[in-house]
């Protein structure tokens, strides 16, 4: 592989570790505006990030090795994610490692890491967020897997890169199964991501809270690390949305010149804006709901997305 | 595939009387296991003598059985000097059986060390006898996958059923564990019987009972039908395929653990090659209905395995619960390769049937790991309900670290092998819109959600297995002298744990050895990449994966981003009681319980249980929480036979009524009524 | 084929008639005795018919089971019987299964039946006394009806032995009687097979202290 | 001559017991006898395999490659049972059930009833057929009765009537086979009831008649085979009498009793050319063992148990025999020998099982395997073997007529698999607490001689996995000359 690769590469995993926090710290802005409260910097997340990393640890006394290894984990399998996710460019030699599927194998893994090393101390606390984070993402997961089948079924591929390639490939329209399968994704996203409707992530009303359950005994530099790694993922997320329904201006194969590169890196950083915002409005607008109601939430994903696939065979396109 | 020199020279070698060395191993089984009696109730002898010489033997049955995968030659076929005049054995060792010899060698070699360290004296069977069980258990099963004529066949799996029910009831002085040998040797027994008819379907009315001469004789595509209902039966008995899985569930956990892991891993695997073999091999033509059949039952078997390992408590149960969710994905992905095959697509065919080999494969690692690892655990603490353990992590580090492998590989994450199979499975769904057939390419898609919702489920089961067992502070004061596996017991579940890390990294390999049998069932392979360690079975375009590039990968960040955290900031730590909520006085019995974390599932699935709870009072002084999740297919499919036998011999008794006069009634007119039909 | 006299073929069906006679009164007796004395009648009946066959188709050896007839069923067994029953004080036989009229009607049916039976048979046989076939079927038939009808231990031994005259009087009538080696085995049969009997009336009696049948319905399924 | 051997031996054994038979020796002097019977046997077994079958004393006799293999059997069986016998029998009497008186009357019937057995599968004349089986039911009556006790009367009772009865209608249709063959052989030289001559001319023979006789026949010698509704002897018999004549009756005379009815069905059938035989012998068949299975489910007595168990073996056999063939045969009869062979040895078993446990109940026997392994075991694998578990030899003979009705008659395998189903899950349910579990009985005062049971079960192994030539030869032979 040429060095430019390489770059290309490195160049990706670099912005996505930079701009995650950012996100993060945007999407908190409109919040704060939507609710008409003086929002935080945009930077906050990073200060804290830097003041988490100067703490010392307090662990508890009963912790295993597994405990102190899970923030690595996920932060290492986040990072990796973004390395295969084709955020601003498709020709990526590290993208073929694992096409969707494995991605969502991968989130999965961050996912079991997290939970074992929230019941590894013994609080009903770590337990019970450990038990509902399971639950969210074994729900959560055949949507996510319907939504990825639409795209298949338009591309003839799993592997990001080729999904992307394929759509810049053809004339640019709105395919009215990705249109279903879009929301789709947007609900999976939510939930994955803790986010309103299904966990509030700035809450610690112990019994309502999922992720933030699980962090109880985290301090420090490993809560640092996971902050980072949610922070991540959230990101990545967001990335998979864009290469699958809003795939323009990501340098595709051939076309990857530096100019395309920048191009691809503004395109990125705009989408994201909007997308912050668009966030922040739906969580403003949205009532959480309770734990129990989360099924039939994901279910209604679920069956988007089949509807999707159903539109997509009966028009035959 | 290129081997050095001296690679090749040694595969010829063995290639020239593969067969016959097979067979000679196995007869080595049958040797250990004999001479197991003259001692019969010394351990030493028995256990650390001959149980590892079994896994020596398993071995070589591995070795052999990779050699005429990977070596692809033509199948040997040999005739022994017994069974029925006019039907002698016929042993045949082609690509498919040597695919399941590799299968139970390698796995089988396992568990034989492992059970060379855990039988106890003084628990049920003198150590002789069960010996000799187990070494009949593996010489039948691999008789199974060698035999090419009904009759062997049939031998070698009914000997195979009946030593494993000897394993299971060897403690037989607890009436449970007696009910549970009863269940499995009938449910075994009703099975054979169907089988015994499938059979009678094939032999085409011309006593052929050689597998050659069914592979030759073409059936009316009703009778075919119906050969293969019956197989279905039978394998699905066997294999604990939902409806007729009652036995697993009770048999399983009444087993010694190395025995449940044979049961489990290996003899399961056997009615998936009996499928496979009649399916693809006898049987000359398959309809696309047989496949959406089989792929509907692998399906509700994978589903209804997850739920009740969601909610049972009792880790051996939950295990065995796990394996009809395993077997219901590989029957999946048998299903789809019929249906695929039905409709000429045999690319697609061949992907999903590597899948089923390949997660045939990684169960018998995996699963035979846990059960192994949980039979550790009820050694070093006598219980088995999950509600009794925990933090054993602390007291079983060995046992807790390649538990964990296996949870992780169960629970189909990569890098590990269990995501391998399914994956690759995932992606044969990818195609079923391709089949010509209008409401089945927009239903089965719908398939493959129900296998993700399973293999989600998977991990929410297994996360609660691994964590309750091992993670958390000990449920119970006792479990602080729990001790850790001995050293035999640890090389068992060491081999089995990187057997479970090697597939998942170069599945590649494993590509290969199912290349070969789909090469031999279908005619077709997986495209398999040069390179060894990507793996693109449909193109490198559609979709591909490596599972030591991801390894490697998450390896250098974690430590790249560990040694930069030592840099940048430092490495303190100190430690302290973990946070109490505000409430001080709190004990290890106020952790989750495994019925807790059976709730959500209970919650949501609740209409496949009869539940039957009991709930504390807010008044109640000592307060009790207690729930009892039993099988509604129980009540709704078994009970009601049994009730009808049981009605149907009180009826006949009548006949029975101790008159003299009645009875000669009986024949005046049985005499009459001829009279009248011959008139 | 001696000559046979004109007289000969219509007595044969005048004896076989007074068996099914016979057959029926034996269905309808209620006491022992009685029957003991009607089965007597049976064997002579037999006994004479034998001879008719005997004497009008010339086989000799017909005499020998005649007189095997005349010695066994006509004068040793009702002999023996009557002092059993004397012995065990069985001369009363009391109620039967079921009531006579009902008996008699099953029995009429079975006759026609036996009849109906014997139809293409008696058509191909060469013997005189082929149309007696039929009667001979039926006469069997009537037994079989007897002993599942009857009580107590001995009615359904005689019932038996009404069936083995009957077998023989067909036997005599089809084919002018069985092999003499035959003859004789079945005798001897018949014979031990008595005696056998008579073992067990006393032991059945020393353990029951009676010959009903109803004692002797303990085995059955619970 | 051989065959006057095999006939004298058992007579004179009788004869010799029923003077010495109180005797201390007595046993021995039965086992002896029946050993030297056992001898003459092989003696005839070897000529017949030497020259083939042959007639002998103006044809009256008669040995083909069907019954000679039935007579090795019976005469095998007979000197092992005798065997067993002795050591059980010692064990009654210090247990005071019997007394030397009896003993002497049981060790010469049991001479009588294999002399009666040996006849009547010798014999090549129908009517001495029919004589010698009525003669087989008079020997056993008494051994049945043996104990004297009330229910064991009852029993011999309803035996001696029901198969008396049975017998008579035998009797009938051997009339009316008779009168058929009168008219085509004529009366002279007693040939018209030979079966050889009778083989001979089936074809000339009136139909009708011949219906008319096997409906007789059927009926009367299959009330001994103990054919469904024509069972209900048998339960009891084998249950009140003692263990060594149920294994008798169960593993021979049944046997004895369905080669007549095969003989008559090779005439019958060659008559009247129609499969009407065959069909009746599968619906009595299929009955027999459909409702022997049900009632083994609800037993409680041990050795009723597997009576019923026989009850549906020969129903299951029958029902090969009436689909008839070279395969379908061939796995009757070799049914028909590991059956008894099986089944002898179980009740050997189940007759120690129960002497040790004081009762026939089997809620009353437990932990046999405990107590002592090899009547535990014994019990266990033989009933694993009658259940038809490979490599038992029962499993061969399944396996053929299954997989033979499953081409030719689809529709009887409901049934079977009811049949097989229900009998395997009521046997094995009672057998595995009987051999397995706890239990505080003492073993028994005398050794128990299971030498018998372990080679006829190895026997039976072998038949499952290897065949010898000569053997398979032979039941070829035999289904050849069945057809």
């Amino acid at each position: 592989m040429s060095p430019i690769t390489m770059v290309r590469q490195f160049g990706e995993v670099l912005l996505a570790i930079t701009l995650a926090p950012l996100f993060v710290g945007w999407t908190a802005q409109c919040r704060a505006w939507l609710q008409s409260r003086t929002a935080p910097p945009l930077a906050q997340p990073y200060r804290m990030l830097r003041k988490l990393f100067h703490k010392d640890v307090a662990l508890a006394a009963g912790a295993t090795p597994l405990f102190r290894m899970t923030p690595y984990i996920l932060f290492g399998s986040m990072v990796l994610a973004a390395a295969i996710i084709p955020s601003i460019a498709t020709d990526l030699p590290f993208a073929r490692v694992a096409d969707a599927i494995a991605l969502i194998g991968l989130f999965a893994t961050a996912r079991v890491f997290q939970s074992l090393a929230a019941m590894d101390i013994g609080t009903a606390f770590g337990t019970m967020g450990a038990r509902r984070e399971m639950m969210v993402g074994f729900l959560a997961e055949p949507a996510l897997l319907m939504v990825l089948f639409n795209a298949f079924l338009l591309s003839g591929s799993t592997a990001l890169p080729s999904v992307v390639d394929a759509y810049s490939a053809g004339p640019l329209s709105i395919n009215p199964s990705l249109t279903f399968a879009g929301v789709a994704f947007v609900m999976v996203l939510l939930a994955e991501n803790a986010r309103i409707p299904i966990d509030n992530p700035s809450t610690h009303l112990e019994l309502t809270m999922i992720h933030e359950a699980m962090l109880l005994e985290y301090s420090a530099r490993h809560l640092a690390l996971i902050e980072w790694a949610s922070s991540l993922k959230l990101f990545n997320y967001a990335c998979i949305g864009f290469a699958l329904f809003l795939p323009w201006g990501i340098a595709t194969h051939g076309a990857d010149g530096g100019w395309a590169l920048l191009l691809a890196a503004g395109a990125l950083i705009g989408k994201l804006i909007v997308f912050g915002a668009a966030l922040a409005l739906v969580e403003s607008l949205s009532a959480k709901l309770r734990i129990f109601r989360a099924p039939e939430y994901l279910a209604t994903a679920f069956l988007l997305a089949v509807l999707g696939l159903l539109v997509h065979l009966l028009l035959g396109s | 595939m290129s081997h050095p020199g001296w690679v090749s020279r040694g595969v010829v070698l063995l290639q020239r009387h593969d067969l016959h060395w097979v067979l000679l191993l196995v007869l080595g089984w049958l040797f250990l296991g004999a001479i197991g009696l003259l001692r019969p109730h010394s351990l030493r002898f028995v256990a650390r003598g001959l149980f590892p010489a079994g896994a020596v033997l398993g071995l070589g049955v591995a070795l052999l059985g990779a050699v005429a995968l990977l070596a692809g030659q033509a199948p040997q076929a040999m005739v022994l000097p017994l069974g029925l005049p006019n039907l002698p054995f016929h042993l045949r060792l082609d690509a498919l059986s040597g695919f399941f010899l590799l299968l139970m060698g390698v796995a089988g070699a396992g568990i034989s060390i492992f059970a060379a360290g855990y039988f106890r004296s003084g628990e049920g069977t003198a150590p002789g006898l069960l010996g000799l069980h187990y070494h009949i258990f593996l010489a039948s099963m691999a008789l199974v996958v060698l035999a090419d004529d009904a009759y062997f066949f049939m031998v070698a799996w009914e000997l195979m059923a009946l030593s494993s029910y000897f394993l299971v009831v060897s403690q037989h002085r607890l009436p449970e564990i007696r009910r549970a040998g009863f269940l499995y040797l009938l449910m075994a027994h009703l099975g054979a019987l169907c089988l015994l008819l499938c059979f009678g379907v094939l032999q085409g009315g011309k006593w052929q009972f050689t597998f050659d001469a069914m592979r030759g004789a073409p059936l009316a595509p009703l009778w075919a039908t119906v050969a293969f209902l019956l197989a279905l039966l039978g394998f699905g008995a066997k294999a604990g395929l939902v409806p007729l899985h009652g036995w697993l569930p009770e048999a399983h956990p009444a087993a010694p653990s190395p025995v449940s892991a044979m049961m489990s891993g290996l003899m399961l695997k056997t009615a998936v090659y009996g499928m496979l073999r009649i399916t693809f091999d006898l049987l000359h033509i398959q309809f696309w209905q047989w496949g959406v059949l089989v792929l509907v039952l692998g399906l509700f078997s994978a589903l209804y395995g997850a739920i009740f390992a969601g909610v049972k408590t009792d880790m051996k149960r939950l295990l065995a619960y796990s394996s009809i969710e395993n077997i219901g994905i590989i029957f999946t992905g048998i299903g789809l390769a019929i249906l695929f095959a039905a409709c000429h697509l045999p690319l697609f065919a061949a992907l999903a049937l590597s899948a089923a080999l390949l997660h045939a494969l990684n169960h018998a690692f995996f699963k035979s790991l846990l059960f192994l690892a949980t039979g550790n655990v009820l050694h070093a603490t006598k219980r088995r309900s999950l509600g009794a353990l925990g933090g054993l992590a602390h007291t079983m580090p060995w046992v807790a670290t390649l538990a964990l492998v296996g949870t992780l590989a169960i629970a189909g994450l990569p890098p590990l092998n269990g995501f391998v199979s399914e994956w690759l499975l995932l992606q044969a769904f990818l195609f079923t819109p391709r089949i010509p057939h209008p409401f089945i390419n927009m239903l089965v898609p719908l398939g493959a959600a129900v296998l993700a919702l399973t293999v989600a489920l998977a991990a929410y089961v297994m996360v609660k297995f691994y964590g309750i067992i091992f993670l958390g502070q000990p449920r119970e004061p006792a479990l602080a002298e729990a001790h850790d596996a001995n050293w035999l017991e640890r090389i068992g579940l060491t081999w089995l744990a990187l057997g479970c890390i090697a597939i998942g990294v170069l599945p590649q390999i494993a590509l290969r050895a199912t290349g070969a049998v789909t090469g031999l069932l279908l005619g077709q392979t997986v495209n398999l990449s040069s390179r060894i360690w990507w793996i693109a079975p449909i193109g490198a375009k559609q979709a591909s994966y490596s599972g030591l590039l991801l390894l490697a990968g998450i390896i250098c960040v974690v430590g790249i981003t560990f040694v930069a955290v030592r840099i940048l900031a430092h490495g303190r730590f100190r430690r302290t009681v973990p946070w109490d909520c505000g409430y001080p006085w709190q004990t290890s019995r106020m952790q989750d319980t495994a019925e807790g974390f059976g709730q959500p599932i209970r919650h949501i699935f609740g209409s496949a249980f009869d539940m039957e709870r009991e709930l504390p009072s807010p008044s109640d002084s000592a307060p009790r929480y207690r729930i009892h999740v039993e099988d509604r297919l129980w009540r709704m499919a078994y009970v009601p036979i049994a009730r009808a036998v049981q009605r149907l011999s009180d009826s006949i008794g009548v006949l029975q009524g101790g008159r003299l006069a009645i009875y000669l009634l009986y024949s005046f007119l049985t005499l009459l009524g001829l009279l009248a039909g011959v008139l | 084929m001696p000559h046979s006299p004109h007289w000969i073929v219509p007595s044969l069906n005048l004896l076989a008639s007074l068996l099914l006679l016979i057959s029926f009164a034996m269905l309808s007796r209620r006491r022992t005795q009685r029957l003991i004395t009607l089965f007597a009648w049976q064997g002579a009946i037999l006994f004479t018919s034998t001879c008719l066959v005997a004497y009008s188709s010339g086989h000799k050896e017909l005499y020998y089971s005649a007189a095997l007839t005349l010695m066994l069923k006509v004068i040793a067994l009702p002999w023996i019987l009557h002092r059993l029953i004397r012995r065990l004080g069985a001369q009363w036989d009391s109620e039967l299964l079921v009531n006579i009229p009902t008996t008699m009607l099953v029995g009429l049916v079975l006759v026609i039946f036996a009849f109906g039976l014997a139809q293409p048979i008696s058509l191909m046989a060469t013997t005189i006394t082929r149309n007696t076939i039929g009667i001979a079927l039926a006469v069997i038939f009537l037994a079989f009806l007897m002993m599942i009808t009857r009580r107590k231990a001995i009615t359904q031994v005689i019932g038996f032995l009404a069936m083995e005259n009957g077998l023989f009087f067909a036997a005599t009538s089809a084919t002018y009687g069985m092999p003499m080696v035959i003859e004789l085995g079945i005798a001897l049969d018949l014979l031990v097979g008595f005696f056998i009997l008579g073992i067990f009336f006393f032991q059945i009696r020393e353990q029951f202290d009676s010959l009903d049948l109803r004692h002797l319905e303990a085995l059955k399924e619970e | 001559m051989e065959i006057l051997i095999v006939l004298g031996l058992p007579l004179l054994g009788a004869l010799l017991l029923a003077l010495f038979g109180a005797r201390r020796f007595a046993a021995e002097l039965n086992a002896g006898m029946s050993f030297a019977t056992l001898v003459a046997a092989a003696f005839l077994v070897l000529r017949v395999l030497r020259h083939g079958s042959l007639l002998a004393l103006h044809e009256q006799f008669f040995v083909d490659s069907f019954n000679v293999f039935l007579v090795a059997l019976t005469a095998f069986v007979g000197f092992t049972t005798a065997l067993f016998s002795r050591p059980y029998m010692r064990i009654e009497e210090q247990r005071g059930r019997l007394s030397p008186q009896r003993l002497r009357l049981y060790h010469s019937m049991y001479q009588l009833f294999m002399a009666a057995m040996f006849l009547a599968l010798l014999t090549n004349n129908m009517g001495l057929l029919w004589v010698a089986m009525e003669a087989a039911t008079l020997s056993t009556v008494l051994l049945v009765s043996l104990y004297r006790t009330r229910a064991s009367l009852e029993a011999a009772w309803k035996y001696f009537i029901l198969c008396g009865v049975g017998i008579a209608q035998a009797l009938f249709g051997t009339i009316l086979l008779y009168f058929a063959a009168e008219r085509v052989l004529g009366r002279e030289g007693m040939t018209a009831l030979l079966w050889t001559h009778l083989n001979a001319v089936k074809g000339q023979l009136e139909p009708r008649v011949l219906g008319l006789a096997f409906v007789f026949l059927l009926v009367g010698y299959g009330t001994k085979v103990g054919l469904a509704p024509l069972h209900n002897w048998l339960p009891d018999a084998h249950a009140e009498g003692p263990t060594p004549v149920s294994a008798v009756l169960s593993g021979l005379l049944l046997n004895v009793a369905l080669y007549a009815v095969i003989r008559c069905k090779v005439l019958v059938e060659g008559s009247i050319g129609s499969y009407l035989p065959g069909r009746m012998l599968m619906t009595f068949g299929l009955l027999s063992a459909v409702v022997g299975a049900f009632f083994l489910w609800r037993q409680r007595d041990i050795k009723r148990l597997f009576a019923y168990s026989s009850i549906e073996h020969m129903g299951i056999i029958t029902f090969a025999f009436g689909i008839g063939g070279p395969i379908a045969n061939f796995a009757a009869l070799l049914h028909m020998t590991v059956h008894s062979l099986t089944k002898s040895s179980i009740f050997f078993t189940a007759g120690h099982a129960s002497q040790t446990a004081h009762t026939q109940q089997m809620d009353g026997i437990r932990g046999l395997a405990g107590i002592s392994p090899t009547i535990g075991w014994g019990l266990m694998l033989g009933s694993l073997a009658i259940l038809g578990m490979p490599p038992f030899g029962v499993f061969a003979s399944e396996f053929l007529i299954l997989t033979t009705a499953m081409r030719e008659h689809p529709w009887t395998t409901p049934f079977l698999l009811v049949a097989l189903g229900v009998a395997f899950a009521a046997i094995f349910r009672k057998v595995q607490p009987m051999v397995f579990g706890e239990s505080d009985a003492p073993p028994l005062p005398h050794s128990p001689a299971l030498v018998p049971v372990f080679i006829h079960l190895a026997m039976v192994l072998t038949l499952g996995i290897y065949m010898p030539f000569a053997l398979a030869e032979w039941f070829r032979a035999a289904a050849r000359l069945i057809g």
